[in-house]
């Protein structure tokens, strides 16, 4: 898994990648919880995840509720064909902000 | 059931069972932590039947100590006995230590009889002034057959038949 | 001629499924064993049965504590009185329960209480298919289930023969000083003179062997049930399974307690 | 791992034997079950369903013969080497086989508690993911005994899953149930299969179900195999006694008088 966070203006981008599982997700969580902390909007491109488990999505979840009730954007990106269809079986895709490009989503933050 | 309860509960079931085994053990059972402070003097008995160790060794009727080992001594074919003496209890040279019966058929127990000497005796030296067990089929057949040997004291060999 | 050798041929089938369960049960302490040796380790499951095994059964061992105490003091008074030294009933009362009584009573009370729900309670997981669960989830059923049931037995029994012990002396004490008027000073001196550390120490090796013996019988009676007659009539045999597990248990505590008697 | 050789299956059954004592109850068994599909096991009580869904499980030795699962030998793999396998497939027994002393949750949980060092938080954002994916969000904290047949199911559903098993096993998935809660559990399964690609093998006799799910199906009688194939080929299938399990005639269509008057009064 590959899980990296780089700074825009604006807002934090964390770029996922690979197969996000149950020995991956914990790290998963951490990143997005921490990134979350230094008070930025934060999108996850997911357009490299290949394959994510529930442990994953729910990390995911996690982040969305900490970034609500601190008031702050949160959305994922380019969302591949194997993590969209997790989301659209477990109902998440009409929960989620979803986007398909950056710059929706810093319209979003104005 | 609620998660603390059952912690709760088991927490104070193990502490009462802790507090059921620690008075057994040091109260009754009389295995002490430390060892009560005192020191230990050696006797030779010819007999100490039904003694035994952990015994206790009593003077005018009060508890002063307790019996900390027996042994045999094959030289002479006597009983070795320990006796775990309390600090603060002065035993002279001549002292007697008898074996006693408490009631009729009840614990033997040793009996400490103080001597008139004013040299006092220190750990891991011996009484030599010392009386057996009294037995009670040797004091029925004196007293049946009148035997004309003095009071049961020690120095009988004829004690068993 | 035919029905003798009918009765030879049931004696060694009975003696074959005999030598089987044992075998199995022996097989279930090393499989318990082996578990506990090897992370992870979890306490909670062992609280939990504690909690079931060992304070569930507190007030049960109170009870009878206290009367199994005040029977003694009632006999040892009577019988010591025609002698003339009533002032042994402590010795008598506290060697009576610290040695025997004590251990074997209250190995005999969690058979009765615990030890036949746990035969229960595995016996119907096993028909209810819950320990293939287990299986499934590649969750190990002896570390899961077996290793806590045995671990608490091992630490209840001892705990809750202490408890029985300290209730049944102040039974007995309850009978002779309080009802009978024996010394109190030579009820307590007497029985702290008699009882030795050697004495209060084979109480508590019994009940920890008994505490083992118990748990390791009970669980496996009802984890192996599918293996034994019993497993092919459901309901049925759990019952039967209970009832084999309860007599089993209780006479290896009392065969056990001899023989720890007589090697000690 | 022994044999870690790439198939196309997720399962390869070859000639598996399993004797009970003087009985043989599977009878050389060859079974093949591809990824990414549904196999059911079909055949009356008695066929030998179960015994070859233990096998394939582990929970039972089999006499003779090889069950490749994921990679593994589950006929001589070592325990440790069958626990890792297990960790990758999820199992729903017939009567639920929840853990009766814990809260539908608590069942939910407890592989994931066992087998990862996951966060609390996620662990029960997972759970709630499951149990919504089958419908049972209500029934998180009730007990097992409080569930309907139904629920129980669903609930042994959502636990086999937590894992994210690359395969699922189901033991007789509608038995039990009336036809409407039946119908959504086969609905429950095919979703499954599309949004996780899971593998899926469905052991069951309910000939509605079968056709409903089916990818392949394997037909079975007396600890045979008669026939594998999909549900088309099991159809258009002359086998006279795949046509019987079909049509599920009555047994004799004219009552021999006779016979029949004797067979309950017991006469001979």
């Amino acid at each position: 898994m590959e899980c990296t966070v780089r700074s825009q203006t604006g807002f934090d981008l964390l770029e996922l990648g690979g197969e996000v599982d149950l020995q991956f997700s914990h790290k998963l969580r951490e990143t997005i919880l921490g990134s979350l902390k230094t008070g930025n909007p934060l999108l996850i491109d997911m357009a490299k995840v290949s394959y994510i488990d529930s442990s994953g999505i729910a990390s995911l979840v996690e982040g969305f509720q900490t970034a609500k009730t601190s008031k702050l954007q949160y959305g994922l990106l380019n969302i591949s064909n194997a993590a969209m269809q997790v989301l659209t079986l477990t109902r998440l895709d009409k929960i989620f902000d979803l986007h398909s490009s950056t710059d929706q989503f810093k319209q979003k933050l104005q | 059931m609620n998660k603390i309860n059952v912690q709760l509960i088991t927490g104070i079931f193990v502490l009462f069972g802790i507090a059921a085994f620690t008075y057994q053990a040091v109260t009754i059972g009389g295995a002490s932590i430390r060892p009560t402070p005192g020191y230990t003097l050696v006797a030779r008995f010819d007999s100490i039947s039904g003694l035994r160790v952990g015994g206790i060794i009593e003077a005018a009727g009060v508890r002063i100590g307790t019996i900390s080992g027996i042994k045999f001594d094959p030289d002479n074919y006597k009983a070795i006995v320990n006796l775990r003496i309390n600090e603060g209890v002065p035993v002279q040279q001549d002292a007697i230590v008898s074996v006693r019966t408490q009631g009729i058929i009840g614990e033997k127990y040793i009996k400490l009889s103080a001597g008139g000497f004013p040299e006092l005796l220190t750990d891991g030296m011996e009484i030599h002034e010392t009386e057996s067990a009294v037995s009670l089929e040797e004091l029925v057949s004196k007293y049946i057959f009148n035997s004309s040997s003095g009071s049961g004291s020690g120095n009988n060999s004829d004690a068993k038949k | 001629m035919a029905s003798i050798a009918k009765h030879v041929e049931s004696l060694g089938a009975y003696c074959i499924t005999a030598m089987e369960q044992t075998g199995r049960t022996f097989n279930m302490l090393l499989q318990v064993l082996w578990e506990l040796l090897h992370p992870p380790y979890r306490f909670y499951p062992i609280v939990r049965q504690m909690y079931f095994i060992g304070a569930r059964s507190l007030t049960l061992i109170i009870v009878s504590g206290v009367t199994i105490g005040m029977v003694l003091g009632l006999q040892f008074y009577n019988i010591l009185q025609r002698f003339g030294s009533v002032e042994l009933l402590g010795a008598g009362v506290a060697l009576g329960v610290i040695r025997e009584l004590g251990p074997v009573m209250t190995a005999l009370m969690v058979v009765g209480r615990a030890g036949s729900s746990i035969t229960a309670e595995l016996g119907i997981m096993r028909i209810t298919e819950q320990v293939d669960a287990l299986e499934c989830m590649a969750i190990s059923p002896d570390k899961f289930l077996i290793a806590p049931k045995v671990v608490a037995g091992l630490l209840s029994v001892p705990l809750l023969t202490m408890v029985f012990d300290f209730v049944a002396l102040f039974g007995g004490y309850f009978v002779g000083v309080k009802m009978f008027g024996v010394a109190e000073g030579s009820y307590w001196n007497g029985m702290t003179d008699a009882v030795e550390w050697q004495d209060v120490r084979l109480g508590l090796e019994k009940s920890f062997v008994f505490g083992v013996l118990v748990t390791l019988i009970c669980c496996s009676r009802g984890f192996y049930m599918h293996l034994t007659k019993a497993g092919s009539q459901g309901a049925e045999g759990v019952s039967s399974a209970t009832t084999d597990a309860v007599v089993l248990s209780s006479i290896a505590v009392l065969f056990s307690d001899f023989l720890i008697g007589a090697l000690a | 791992m022994t044999g870690n050789t790439p198939t196309t299956n997720a399962i390869t059954i070859r000639d598996l034997v399993v004797d009970y004592g003087p009985r043989r109850i599977l009878n050389g068994i060859n079974l093949d079950v591809p990824h990414g599909q549904i196999m059911v096991i079909m055949g009356q009580s008695g066929a030998g369903k179960s015994t070859l869904l233990r096998c394939i499980l582990g929970l039972k030795k089999p006499t003779s013969g090889s069950i490749q699962m994921l990679g593994t030998d589950i006929a001589t793999a070592s325990r440790k080497e069958i626990y890792k396998a297990r960790k990758q497939i999820g199992v729903a027994f017939q009567g639920g086989a929840l853990f009766s002393s814990m809260s539908v949750a608590e069942n939910i949980q407890l592989a994931l508690h066992e087998h990862t060092d996951l966060d609390e938080k996620t662990i029960q954002i997972m759970t709630r993911i499951k149990l919504d994916m089958v419908n049972l969000l209500e029934a998180e904290n009730l007990m097992p005994s409080e569930l309907s047949g139904g629920m129980a199911k669903r609930a042994a559903l959502a636990r086999a899953i937590i894992m994210d098993p690359k395969l699922l096993f189901f033991d007789e998935p509608s038995s039990g149930l009336d036809p409407s809660t039946a119908a959504e559990l086969d609905q429950l399964i095919l979703t499954l299969k599309k949004g996780m690609g899971i593998t899926i093998v469905v052991v069951t006799h309910e000939l509605d179900s079968i056709f409903k799910i089916a990818d392949h199906i394997a037909v079975m009688k007396d600890g045979n195999l008669i026939l594998t194939g999909t549900p088309q080929e099991i159809i258009d299938s002359t086998n006279p006694e795949i046509q019987g399990m079909l049509n599920r005639k009555p047994r004799e269509t004219i009552v021999d008088t006779d016979a029949h008057l004797r067979r309950l009064t017991g006469d001979f």
